[in-house]
Parts: C-alpha cells; structure tokens; sequence
C-alpha cells in the first residue's frame, strides 16, 4: 500500500533530476523555463483536485485565488511606500521588520514589503477570502455552486482589472525575485526570480513545492480526512449520518485549495516578474477545472500529469494559433474516449470499449 | 435622481436583462431534457448572427435569419448526434466539459471562418440612430425587437415545458434517464431536439441582439456567463424566472452606475446576485424540493 | 545566411482585433524583403507567436525566442501589459524589442532594448485637447476601455488636461466585451456640465458609445482616441460614426494628403499591398507591426547580424517615414515620433476625412 | 435512551407526523409499524437530525437533541440506515464501512497530510474493525467491490455494516429487510437480535411482520401520522385498529 | 409471448447471468425467485434492454428483442416496473402516470390515457390524493405504487415487476398481489420477480428458480410449492417463526 504511493514518487524525483541534468549537457537548459512554470500551475492543479475529484465540490473560480496570491504578493513588494515613509503604518510596518529597502532597475530608491511577508500575507488573505466565501457558498450545490465559484472569480477579475492599486489592464510588472533563503557563507541562497541565470535553481524550487505538495495531498487521500472527503463526495446525506462534519470538511479542504492556488500565485508571479489580470479571468479557472477532469478528477497523478504536460505544451506555444482549438479538442476527446482520465485509457478503452457499463439503475 | 435618469436607466436595464434572459432561456431547454448545462449555449448565439449576416450578403434580411436559425439548429443537431448521442451513461460533469470544449471548437473554428473582426446586422427599423420616446425616455426600435421575440418566446416555452406532452416527456428525460427509457419515451431523440430547440432560440437571439451588441467570434462566452447566471439565479430550467432574474440583473447593472464606477459594475451585481443565491439556493424561482432530488 | 527576428502577438484571443492584422502585416514586410533578397543577402526568417495576450504566455516566449531561438530581435508584444511584463527580458537578454503597445511607460523610462511604434498617447491628447479648446470647450467627460490602451490614454487625459485648463467632470472605464453603454450614456448625460466626451480604447465598445449616446439624442461632440483609426468601427457605429472628431496617423487618408507629404508614397503601398494581399481594410493597427519591422529591417542593413550594433542603429535612426509618422529616435526617446506625426480626422459619409475644425 | 415529547412535522399543509410521544429503553429492540405514508421515515429523519421538527423535543440519553445538525447526532452515538439504499458513489464496500469509523477516530487534516505516526495505528483498527464488520454481515468477499454496483441485499448489509461501525448506542433500522428473501429475513433477523444482545438499542421501521413480530421487544403503530398504539408484539398483533388499518384480517400474518 | 434462448448477459466483463432458457406464454403469471445477487434484475433488465445480452435469443411476440432499442420493447408492450421504484422525482404524481401512458397516447390518444389515469387512481387511491404532490417526497411505499401505475398505465401485454412488494404494508401487499391476478384475468401476461416466494408462487402458474445465474428448476407452481428444495431454500418460514 504505501511502497505503491512512493514509488511513483521516487521516480518523479529522479525524472526531474535527470531533466536538469539532461538539458544542462546538452545545452537545451531554456526548456526549464516552461517546465517551471508548469510546476506552478501543476500546483494550483492538483489542490484542485482534491476539492472537485474527492470532496465533489466544483469551483469555477480558482483563478481568482491564485490572483490573489499572485497580486497582493506582487502589489506589497512593488508599491514603493517612501512617499509614505512617515505615516505611522509604514514606521509600524518598519519595526515589524517585513519592510524591505533598495533600488529599483532604473536606480531609483524604493522602500517596500519584504517578499516573505507579502506572500505570508497574500495566502493568508486568499484562505481568509476562502474561508469567508466557503461558509455560504459551500451549502450550495451542483451547478449552483457552480456558478457562485465563477461569480467569485468574475469579482476578483473585475477587481484587479478596475483598481489602479493593481494596475488595471496592465498588471503589475517589475516584481523583484523572492530570495527565500539568502546566501550563508559559501553557499549560495535560493531565490524565485526569472533572470536568466536562477534558472535551474528555480526549476528545483518549483519541482520540489509541486512534489511535496503532491506528496501531502497524497496523504491526505489515504487518510481519515480524505475517507471522509470521498464520502461527501458520495453521498452527503450519508456522510453525514456517518458522523461526518461536511460543511467543516468541504470548507477545510477548499481553503486548502485556495492555498495551493495563492502559493502558486505568489511564486509564479516573483518567477515572471509580473501579473497580469487575464491570471484571473473565468477562462483560466475554466482551463483548470477542465486539466482536472481531463486528468481524471479523482486522480491526483492524472490531473499532475495532464496539467503540466499540457501548460508546458501551451506555454511553449507549439499548437500556435490552435493552442485552444487543441485544448478544446483534447477535452472533447478525453471525455469520450476516457472519462475517467488520460491514465485510465490504456486500460479500459483499449481492452472492452463499447462494453462499458450500460445504463446504471441508480440513473447519473 | 429624475425621472426622466430613472426611466433612462430602466430601459437600459430591462436592455441588457432580456438579452441575459433569452441566453438563459436556451440554457434551460437543454437542461430540462438533459439535467446539464451546455456551455455552448453562447456559441449558438455567435453562430446565429454570423450566419445571417453572412447569408445577408445573398438574400433579404427575414430570409436571412430564418435561414441562420436553421443551420443553426442543424449545427446543434450535429453536436448532439457526433458528441453526445452515443455517450452510454455520462455523468454530468463529463458532459459539461465535453460542451466547454465544444464552445471552444466552435470558437476557434468561427475565427477561422469569418476572422477576428466584429461584424452586425442592419438595424430592423431605422438605423443606428433612430430612437423612440416612451416617456421620457429614449430608446431603440431593435430593443423592442429584442424585447418582443423574447416575450414570445418564452411565452412559448412556458407554455411547451408545462402544457404539452413533448414538453413533459423532456423534463422526463433529465427528471430520470432510465424511467424515461422504461416509459417507451426515445431519450435520445429527446436530447437531439432540445439541443436543436435550444440552438434555434439562440440564434433567434443572436440575430436580433446582432445590430445592438455587434457579433464576433467570440462573442458568445461573455453572453454565456451571464445567461448562466440568469438561468442559475431563476432557478435553472425555469423559464420565467430566467427572465425575471434577467431583468433584475440588467437593472442592478444599469442602476449601480448610478452610484459606483462602472468598472465595479460586475463585481456589485454579482456580488448583489451571490447574497441573493445564499438566502435562496435554489434560485428565486427554484423549488428547493425538487433541487434536493436532483443529482448534480 | 538567415536572420531568425522573433515576434509576439496577440493573433487570437481578446485583443485579436489588434495582433491579427499586426501578425499580418509584419509578415507581409517579411515576404516581401525576402522576395527582394533579404537584407544583405540574408533571409529573413520570422518567428510569429501568438500569446492570445496572456502576460505569461508572452513571458515564455520572450524567453523562448531570446535564447532558445537566439532571434536578432523581438517585435511585439500586441499591448502594453504584456510589452511592460517582457521589457526587463529584453533587457537582461540584450535583444532590442520594438513593441507595437501604446502606453508611454514602454519607453519612459528608457530601457536601453525597448523601443514602440504607435505614437505617445500624450501627443494624441494634446491635439485633442488642442481641438476643444478652439471650439470653446472646457468641461469634459472621459470614458476609457478597460484594456491598456484605454487605461494609459486615461491617465494622460486626466494629467494633460489642467494645461489646457480643461476640467474632466466625470471619467468612467467600461469593459472591452461591453455589449451596451445605455446606462453610462444615461448617467454623463444628466451631468448638464458636460460639453464633450472624449473616448478612449481600441474595442468595438467605442462604436456603441456613439450609438448610444445619438439613440440617447445627446449630441454633444464626441472625440475618439487614435484607437478609432479603423475603418470596421466607423461601419459598426453607421450613422451614428457621423462628426466624430479624433486624431491619427495619416494611413486613413493617405489618398487626400499632398503629394509632397513625406509619408505619402509609404501609406499608399502599405494600403494597396494589405488590402490586396487579405482583402481586408488596412488600419492603424496592422501599421504599428508593419512600422516595427521595416524600422528592424533598416536597422539591420545597417546594424549587421548583431544584436547590439541593430540596437545601436535603431537609436540613431532619423527622418524614417512609417505609417504612423515619422521616426526619429534618439537615446531619450525610442518612440521617435512628434506631436505632428497625428492629424485630426473626422467621419464624413462613413468615410475618414481630414477634419478642418468648425 | 430516546425520548419523543409529542413530536410534530408539517410538509404545507401535511401533518406527517403528529404530536407523537414514546420512549425507547436501553437496550431494548423497538419497531415503528405503520402503513404506507404513515410517518415512519419522517420520524427517522427527525430523530437523526435530517429534518427539524415543527414542534415537540426529542431527547437522546437525556440531552435535547431536536435542531442539531445529524453528524453531531451521529458523533452523540446515534446511527441510521436509509430506506432508499444511501452508498457512497466510487467507494467500494471496505472503504463505506471505514468511513463510519469517522467518528471513532481522530486524525484531522494536518495529521493526514504529513501521515503522523499517530495516524498508522489508527488506519489499522479501523481497516481491521471495517473488516470483521464485513465478515459479520457475509460480504467480505466483496469488500473490494464497488459498493453501488452490488445486487440490493448485499448494499443493505454493507449499509448495515456502515451504521454499525460507528459503534452506535442506538442505532435506527429503515426496512432492513426490504427485498430479502425469508432466510435472508431470518438472517437479519438474527442479526439485529445480535446488535441487540452487543449492547446496542435498535429503533425499527419494517413491513415484514415476520421480523418485526418475531424480535421487537415493542412496538409503535402510526397511521396519519399519529400514534394510535404502543405495546408488546402480541398485543399489537391482537390489536383491532391495528389490524383494521395495517395488517389486514387474515390470520396468518405477513402471508 | 416471450422466449429467452441460451441467454448471457452481464455488466462489462462480469458474466451475470448463464445460459438463462424461458418462456412466459400470453395470460400466464410467471414468477422468478432466487437468493440476493442471483441476477434477477439484470435478467428483467436485458428483457427490456437496459443490458445488452452477451449471447442467445430473446423473442418478444415473435420480434427480436436484440435487434429492438428499450423504447421500441416498451412500445411493442412490454414494460418494466423496476426495482428501486425510478419515479421521476422532481415531477408530480399525475405527470409520472401520464408519461407512463407515452406509449398509449401514441396508440390511441389522449382520451384513452385520461381514461387509464382514472382507473389507476382506482386501482390506488392514495395516488389520487398526492396527485400534485412531487414524487420524490412520497413515501416509500406510495412510490412504488405509483411506479407500478405507472407501469401499467400503457396497457401493456406483459408486465416485468421487480419485487414489487417490496416496502409495503402488508395490506397493500395483499393488494398488490390481487391486482397481479386481476391483471392476468383480465389477460395480461406478468413475469413477477419477488422474495417472498410463498405469496409469488400461490399466484403464479408457473415459476423458475434462479440461482448464480442459472436457472437450476422450473415448473408450474403448485409443483415447485411442493418441491423440498424449493421448500428448504425459499419457503421455510414456518421454522424460524
Ligand atoms: N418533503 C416532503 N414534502 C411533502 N410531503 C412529504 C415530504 N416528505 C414526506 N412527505 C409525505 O409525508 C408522509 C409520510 O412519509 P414517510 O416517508 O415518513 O412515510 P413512511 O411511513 O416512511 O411510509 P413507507 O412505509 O411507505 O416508507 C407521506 O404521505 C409523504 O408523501
Ligand atoms: N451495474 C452493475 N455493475 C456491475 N455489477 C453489477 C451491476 N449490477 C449488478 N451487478 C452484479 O450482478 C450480480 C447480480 O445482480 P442482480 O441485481 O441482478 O441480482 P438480483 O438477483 O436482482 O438481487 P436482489 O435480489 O438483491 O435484487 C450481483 O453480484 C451484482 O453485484
Ligand atoms: C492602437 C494601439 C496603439 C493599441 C496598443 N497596441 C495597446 O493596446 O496598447
Ligand atoms: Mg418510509
Ligand atoms: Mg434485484
């Protein structure tokens, strides 16, 4: 039971070890960039997931969580407060210690928040969002919930698309790197920048959040929680006969999401030096529900799979000018030919397709 | 406020309200018969006014239309029969994202076929700056046009869903698959019209919305979201109170204009919309019974 | 040999109506240097890629390009977002970037690679601005879309605006996808202060505003922004299009200038070719790419196959006729253009003419 | 164990149930008779949470109990099974029945996701009840099924399973039998007779009055939603009202 | 009425039902009795075609049934009244029995299907007084009676039912059972599945037992009453009590 969970992780370690090393002799490093980013994504992915695949609650409005990790992050640390230096919120901020000085690229002098605290903030205003919104929104159902989740995410959109704090159509751009770890003696410190030369380090930055991420919400599955989490999924009268807190429950695991979401934001964002409102459009939380499914919703590994392998597709831009035509297609497909999953194909379609399980009494 | 701004705003909401509603009224029919909301539903209203204003080019302008809703309605026919149709026992969610990907092919196939730029129809009556005065206020013929065929519709679907037996044997459909099977009813021919219904309808709206709203290729989506929410916040398969909260979101929208900017204009009506959805989750018209015996 | 140039735009997606024709027209100017030979004997290989103006997208590719494709340079990105997102790559990628986006924070400050076509909004402004103040007009109103372009020619109306003693009473910003404008309309209009509303953005909203503010029965004047320099928009809005005033390149009414106009003989191939070659109307838009890349072709022939010395050949060009003027950069402006490079045009029976003030 | 102090629920206009009262000993077995649409099931979802009653307290072991949300209930030692088969979609036998180990166990989002020591042992036990459980009932053998697609009497049991791994005080039994044949019947019979003798009350609704008669210790009739008797088996089974409305004149009962 | 040669049915690669052979011949009561997960369902289910057979023949007055859609069987007067009630939940008790009469209605028009209403309200009454009311909210019972009604209401030739006894009240039991017979009296043709054996086969003319998916008896009733087997597995009530 466990060794099957952490073999399969094992391997994904060493697969991502061996791109890097792969790409590096070969001088083909550049590929890393759009896998980094995929690894964001990967993320925001697979805290989706758990909530729509395991606990059955659909959310069309996880965009807007991941702008909100990806704004506020960017906001705080670009918005230079020296204009505001003496107003007792910024000296009260300073002795805090999460204020941070320096340069901007033109020389200019700038005093601003520290990447650590804006991105402690910036999730914990997403979970905070998600907790508030989760209370109402959660006793909803089904396609109501449905729309609720999208008309979250039509809000935050229309928020940082109309506020100047967030640049409006243009985004927030120039976000300095996040150095997570600064450099201690000989050694080199880690910092989620886009420059050219913390690629690899990036790479690895962003493997290992998607990996452990991975790897918690794995356990999570196998757990009591994730039991529990299925069950609601299953059957909600039930669950709840059993015992079961579902609105505790599906509230817990959607901040959860929110925060996969807002980490993802917050990274991906330093990563790219920027943010731009379309982070937060319905059509990006429509992309994500649709990697879910296509990954087999109920199948962390799928959606890891589909998610970055189809992100890293779109942002290399091979399809062109067809990178939705494609995306639609592929959607299509996969939901015909695999419902369950891109995984469950080599399996199912290939042996007894058309014998599928006819009309179950219990009527879908 | 005075009156003539008050009555100005009205119109205005009742406008954009209808234009919601008649979106979401085609969202309605397929989920009657089908228990899934088909998020192609914009697409069909793209379709529309592209097609008439296409055919425009060949023949008079009722010819024209007639001729789009009927294509249309082949193309939803087509879509059922290829994507749907055989599909043994989906689930609701597997068929939601089969139509998202369908309102994404049909988009991208539309770019490719008349372009990226906007297009329209010619104003039925009169011409861009023709208005009317009810009151005192001022409005376009096309938004009677708009309002008109809207009304007649959904008088018409009222009365389809509740009073005639096709109607019934619809709701039957999604009410529950196999027993509607078990009654001899042929659900899949069900599933066939409704989408053909509901593409007709949509592209009805699209051609009289078209001189009004202009037509693109990807029109669709944005009129999509917000059918969505109309059908979702009257209660979904409800056709009157696609309306009803159609209208009530077009006046929201107009009047808080009035007193935020207008770039807040959607994040307050549907914030607005979302309280309305917490104190009744089942839509203003949805009947909480029946919600709670449906599956999705 | 080849030169591999590197290009982003927006071909689909929301702003499609801009990064369509640019993807076009800079591919024409490609075919047709190739088809003469190249630059020195060099073909020009153009790599086009479509961000469907996502920021991220276009941050891949600017990598992508810079290093995996090692391209001379980059043209594009479609909008100012996506070009202020991609300008530090550039920069750290020292690979000059020549952006067809309008806002003026592109090229102020100066990045050393980043230069941009389309003329500075400010200019637009003050030969708006310009115009009210001969007719008399001193209260306005601004509405913006609520892409890069409406929000950057925001800002400058509302900060040029004091110079010439105008007072912009009410500023609204609507969405692109905005399908009906009755109810702004609705609201300036019962703001009796108000003598004119100027418009600024690129999407098909600009041509409702019209309709709906002469459905309305209000005739006060209407100004557009430069983004109106497209000739689908004046047919969108019919009738009501009738005396709207804005400033533009002189591409829309290349035929009516004098001869002796610089820019004359440029505007007229550049219309006859793309409107022969996509049988579609030429407009302001496909111009800033076509601008980009024949300012990278003279670049090159002078510059070589180096990035640096093309930057360096770019900065010192001078008296370069484009579409939407005449060029001439300098270290301190890499826009090159001057107040003169807009004339104020008007719609006169559905069509662009020079506008000749009351 | 279970008080009812003149409970009512009204649907519009319907009196469903109608100011019923009666109490359930600990450790005793009692049947809910009544006909069709008499109030039975509505009386269930009162007591478990799922409906609020329009008036009237229901006090379990002493505490009031009416208004709580039902996995409160739940977690206080009341269990239910469902009249219309209620499984978990997707999960198959073993894991519906670990799932009602919920309330026996502990480990909560934090323990899960970084899978703690603490939470190794308790995933055991509850594997290892979940499965005896399942032997119990006779369907181990399907313990890797998927719950919904087995054939009705077995979901019954594996509902049965499910109620009965929360450790119930009392547990709540809606037509257990329902679809079994008669030594299936028996079967359950015995079995709850065995739930019975572990310590656990049991509440019942059923219409085979061969199981209802045999085992209960007592029983109520509703008809209209009113109570119209409360005695002993036999004295039920004598009872003219009772048999003018439910049983039916013939002498041998439950044909 | 109908003949099942050599039938194989099950669901995906599990094999339900083996080398099923039977006949039901016009105004006969055929009952099917067999333990939990014997394959009583999924047989009436690939009768009516919900399952798609793997292997055999089943002829339905003389059409094969393979060839034939669920709907085309229903129309051809064969109808199911399932197992697990399938009421359309978020419709009225009257709406379910008027879509039960779709097939009648096609036939002979919206009179005839009047008509058939007003006689099941007879046959039960308690679907009369709910006639408005959504069927989900019925009770259990209350819905499998009108499931049946609505079964009946096309005036079928032959009628499957699916332990219909199931959750009812022991008079409604009797009931439904004399209804049963009255169907066959009136000529009708019933292929019952139930559980409660004695009072199936007390009605029926004859009867099969199914067990793992084999028929491993058959007969008229009154032998397979008889039968000690028949006795020992499904009938020996009169032990436990
Ligand atoms: N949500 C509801 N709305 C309206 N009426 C309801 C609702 N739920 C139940 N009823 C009605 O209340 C009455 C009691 O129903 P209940 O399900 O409790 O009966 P029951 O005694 O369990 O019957 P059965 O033995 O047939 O299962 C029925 O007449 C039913 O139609
Ligand atoms: N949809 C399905 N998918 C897979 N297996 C199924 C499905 N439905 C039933 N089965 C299996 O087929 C076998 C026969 O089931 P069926 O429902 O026909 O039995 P039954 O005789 O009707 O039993 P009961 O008396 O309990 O209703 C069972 O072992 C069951 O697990
Ligand atoms: C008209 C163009 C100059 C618009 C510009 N490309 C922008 O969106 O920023
Ligand atoms: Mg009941
Ligand atoms: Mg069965």
């Amino acid at each position: 039971m466990r060794r099957s969970k952490f073999l399969p992780i094992a391997g994904i370690v060493i697969l991502v070890v061996l791109v890097q090393i792969l790409t590096t002799t070969t001088g083909t490093q550049y590929y890393l960039t759009q896998l980094t980013m995929a690894a964001y994504y990967g993320l925001v992915i697979i805290g989706l997931s758990v909530l729509m695949g395991y606990a059955g609650q659909i959310s069309i409005g996880h965009a807007g969580f991941f702008a909100i990790g990806g704004y506020i992050g960017a906001a705080l640390t670009t918005h230079n407060l020296l204009a505001m230096q003496d107003s007792g919120m910024v000296q009260w901020l300073g002795r805090l210690g999460v204020l941070m000085a320096g340069q901007d690229l033109y020389g200019e002098q700038l005093l601003v928040v520290s990447p650590w605290a804006a991105c402690i903030a910036a999730v914990s205003v997403a979970a905070l969002i998600a907790f508030v919104l989760g209370i109402p929104v959660l006793k909803l159902k089904g396609h109501y919930l449905a729309m609720a989740t999208l008309g979250f995410g039509t809000i935050i959109y229309r928020i940082v698309l109309a506020s100047e704090y967030f640049g409006e159509a243009d985004g927030i751009s120039e976000v300095p790197g996040f150095t997570i770890l600064p450099a201690l003696g000989g050694l080199g410190g880690l910092t989620v920048s886009g420059s050219f030369d913390h690629r690899v380090e990036n790479y690895y930055i962003a493997w290992a959040m998607l990996i452990i991420g991975l790897v918690l919400l794995l356990n999570l599955i196998d757990s009591r929680v994730g039991r529990a989490l299925r069950a609601i999924h299953g059957s909600e009268e039930a669950a709840e006969a059993m015992g079961i807190d579902t609105a505790r429950f599906k509230l817990n695991v959607f901040v959860l999401s929110a925060v996969y979401a807002a980490l993802a934001g917050v990274f991906l964002t330093h990563y790219n030096g920027g943010i731009g409102p379309s982070e937060a459009s319905v059509m990006k939380s429509v992309r994500y529900v649709a990697l879910v499914a296509v990954g087999g919703m109920a199948n962390l590994w799928g959606t890891l799979i589909m998610g970055v392998v189809l992100t890293f597709l779109s942002l290399r831009g091979i399809f062109g000018s067809y990178d939705d035509a494609v995306f639609g297609a592929i959607l299509i497909l996969v939901m015909l030919f695999a419902p369950d999953g891109i995984l469950s194909l080599n399996l199912k379609a290939l042996l007894a397709r058309g014998k599928r399980k006819s009309t179950d009494l219990e009527g879908r | 406020m005075t009156t003539e701004l008050f009555f100005q705003y009205l119109f205005a909401g009742i406008t954009y309200g209808i234009m919601y509603a008649i979106v979401g009224i085609g969202f309605n029919i397929i989920y009657n018969t089908t228990g899934i909301i088909n998020f192609a539903q914009g697409e069909f209203v793209m379709l529309g006014g592209m097609i008439s204003i296409s055919l425009l080019q060949v023949v008079p302008l009722p010819v024209a239309i007639a001729g789009a809703v009927v294509i249309t309605m082949l193309v939803g026919a087509l879509i059922e029969i290829v994507f749907i149709r055989w599909l043994d026992n989906p689930s609701v969610l597997r068929m939601i994202i089969i139509t998202i990907g369908l309102s994404i092919l049909i988009r991208e196939v539309a770019l490719h076929i008349w372009g990226e730029s906007i297009r329209s129809l010619p104003y039925f009556y009169g011409n861009e700056i023709t208005t009317i005065a009810i009151g005192p206020a001022r409005i376009s013929p096309q938004v009677l046009w708009v309002i008109g065929v809207c009304g007649v519709v959904v008088a018409g679907l009222s009365l389809f869903f509740k009073a005639t037996p096709l109607g019934r044997e619809m709701r039957a459909c999604s009410a529950n698959r196999t027993a509607a099977i078990l009654c001899g009813i042929n659900t899949r021919n069900m599933v066939t019209f409704s989408f053909m219904l509901s593409a007709g309808i949509g592209a009805l709206a699209g051609c009289v919305m078209s001189p009004i709203t202009y037509t693109q290729y990807d029109s669709g989506t944005a009129l999509a979201i917000k059918g969505f929410t109309v059908a979702i916040l009257g209660g979904l398969g409800n056709s009157m109170g696609a309306v009803a909260a159609g209208i009530l979101l077009g006046i929201i929208e107009a009047y808080s204009v009035s007193v935020v900017p207008l770039a807040f204009q959607d994040a307050i009506s549907i914030t607005i919309l979302l309280i309305i959805l917490f104190v009744r989750p089942h839509g203003l018209f949805g009947s909480s019974e029946a919600a709670r015996l449906k599956e999705f | 040999g080849e030169i591999k140039v590197g290009a982003i735009f927006a071909v689909t997606g929301p702003a499609s109506f801009l990064g369509a024709p640019e993807a076009r027209s800079a591919q024409m100017v490609v075919d047709e240097i190739n088809a003469r030979g190249g630059i020195n004997g060099d073909k020009i290989d153009l790599i086009i890629k479509d961000s469907g103006a996502s920021p991220e997208k276009a941050i891949s590719f600017a990598k992508q390009l810079i290093e995996e494709e090692k391209v001379l340079a980059v043209i594009g990105p479609s909008t100012s977002g996506e070009t202020m997102k991609i300008k530090m790559i550039a920069e750290q990628g020292k690979t000059p970037l020549i952006s067809c986006g309008a806002a003026e924070v592109i090229v102020n400050p100066v990045a050393s690679y980043v230069f941009k076509t389309p003329q500075k909004d400010s200019f637009a402004v003050k030969k708006i601005y310009g115009e009210m103040k001969k007719m008399g007009i001193s209260k306005i109103a601004v509405v913006a879309g609520n892409t890069g372009f409406g929000k950057a020619g925001k800002a400058q109306l509302l900060k040029i605006a004091p110079e010439f003693g105008i007072k912009v009473v009410a500023a609204e910003v609507y969405d692109k996808k905005a399908t009906d404008l009755s109810a702004l309309v609705a609201k300036l209009m019962s703001n009796k202060e108000i003598q004119a509303v100027v418009n600024w953005s690129i999407v098909p909203a600009q041509a409702i505003i019209a309709k709906n503010m002469r459905q309305a029965g209000w005739d006060v004047p209407l100004f557009q922004s430069h983004g109106f320099g497209n000739i689908k928009y004046v047919k969108a809005a019919g009738a009501a299009a009738e005396g709207i005033i804005f400033p533009a390149g002189r591409l829309l009414v290349a035929e009516s200038l004098p001869d002796s106009d610089p820019q004359k003989a440029l505007l007229l191939k550049y219309k006859k070719d793309y409107e022969s070659k996509y049988k579609e109307e030429a407009s302001t838009f496909g111009g800033h790419a076509y601008d980009a890349m024949t300012i990278l072709a003279a670049a090159i022939e002078k510059g070589g196959k180096d990035r640096a010395r093309v930057r360096d050949a770019i900065e010192n060009l001078k008296n370069f006729p484009g579409t939407g003027g005449v060029f001439s950069f300098s270290p301190e402006d890499h826009n090159g253009l001057g107040m003169d490079s807009f004339v104020m045009l008007t719609v006169k029976d559905g069509k662009f003419v020079l506008y000749e003030g009351k | 164990m279970l008080e009812l102090q003149s409970v009512s629920k009204r649907f519009g206009g319907l009196r469903a149930v109608d100011d019923v009262s009666f109490q359930v000993r600990e450790g005793v077995i009692k049947a809910v008779i009544g006909p069709n649409g008499a109030g039975k099931t509505t009386l269930f979802n009162l007591i478990a949470g799922n409906l609020t009653p329009t008036s009237g307290q229901i006090l379990f072991q002493g505490r009031e109990i009416q208004g709580m949300k039902p996995h409160r209930i739940a977690a206080l030692g009341m269990s239910r099974t469902f009249q219309n088969i209620n499984l978990f979609h997707g999960m198959t036998a073993l894991e519906s029945v670990m799932v009602g180990r919920h309330v026996r166990s502990r480990a909560g989002f934090f323990a899960g996701m970084f899978h703690l020591p603490s939470t190794w042992r308790e995933e055991r036990e509850i594997r290892e009840k979940s499965m005896e459980l399942l032997e119990m009932l006779d369907i181990a053998e399907y313990a890797d099924m998927e719950a919904t697609s087995l054939a009705f009497g077995q979901q019954r049991a594996v509902e049965m399973a499910r109620a009965l791994a929360t450790e119930p005080k009392l547990l709540l039994l809606d037509e257990p039998a329902a679809g079994l044949n008669i030594y299936e019947t028996a079967e359950v019979a015995r079995l709850i007779t065995r739930i019975r003798d572990m310590g656990i009350t049991v509440l019942l609704v059923e219409h085979d009055m061969s199981l209802v008669m045999d085992i209960s210790d007592e029983i109520v009739v509703l008809s209209f939603g009113q109570k119209i008797a409360e005695d002993v088996p036999s004295a039920i089974q004598q009872n003219p009202e009772v048999i003018k409305i439910y049983l039916g004149e013939d002498e041998e009962v439950g044909a | 009425m109908l003949k099942i040669r050599n039938l194989d049915a099950g669901y995906g690669k599990l094999r339900v039902l083996k080398n099923i052979s039977l006949h039901v011949d016009a105004g006969e009561i055929v009952t099917m009795i067999g333990a939990n997960g014997a394959g009583k369902t999924t047989l009436l289910s690939t009768i009516i075609g919900l399952v798609r057979p793997m292997a055999g023949e089943i002829e339905f007055r003389s059409w094969d049934c393979w060839k034939l859609s669920s709907q085309d069987i229903v129309a051809a007067g064969c109808v199911l009244v399932p197992e697990g009630r399938q009421v359309f939940a978020t419709m009225t008790v009257e709406e379910n029995l008027i879509l039960g009469g779709y097939v009648l209605q096609k036939k002979e028009g919206k009179a005839a299907v009047l008509r058939e209403l007003e006689y099941q309200y007879e046959l039960f009454p308690v679907l009369r007084e709910r006639r408005n009311q959504l069927a989900g909210t019925l009770s259990g019972g209350e819905q499998q009676m009108l499931a049946m009604g609505r079964a009946l209401m096309s005036r079928p030739r032959l009628v499957m039912m699916d332990e219909p006894s199931t959750g009812l009240a022991p008079l409604v039991v009797r009931d439904i059972f004399r209804v049963i017979v009255r169907l066959r009296d009136e000529g009708n043709t019933v292929l019952l599945v139930e559980q409660n054996a004695r009072a199936a086969l007390s009605i029926a003319d004859r009867g099969y037992v199914l067990e793992t998916g084999k028929i491993i008896l058959q007969g008229p009733a009154e032998d397979l009453l008889a039968n000690r087997d028949v006795q020992r597995a499904y009938l020996g009530r009169e032990k436990i009590e």
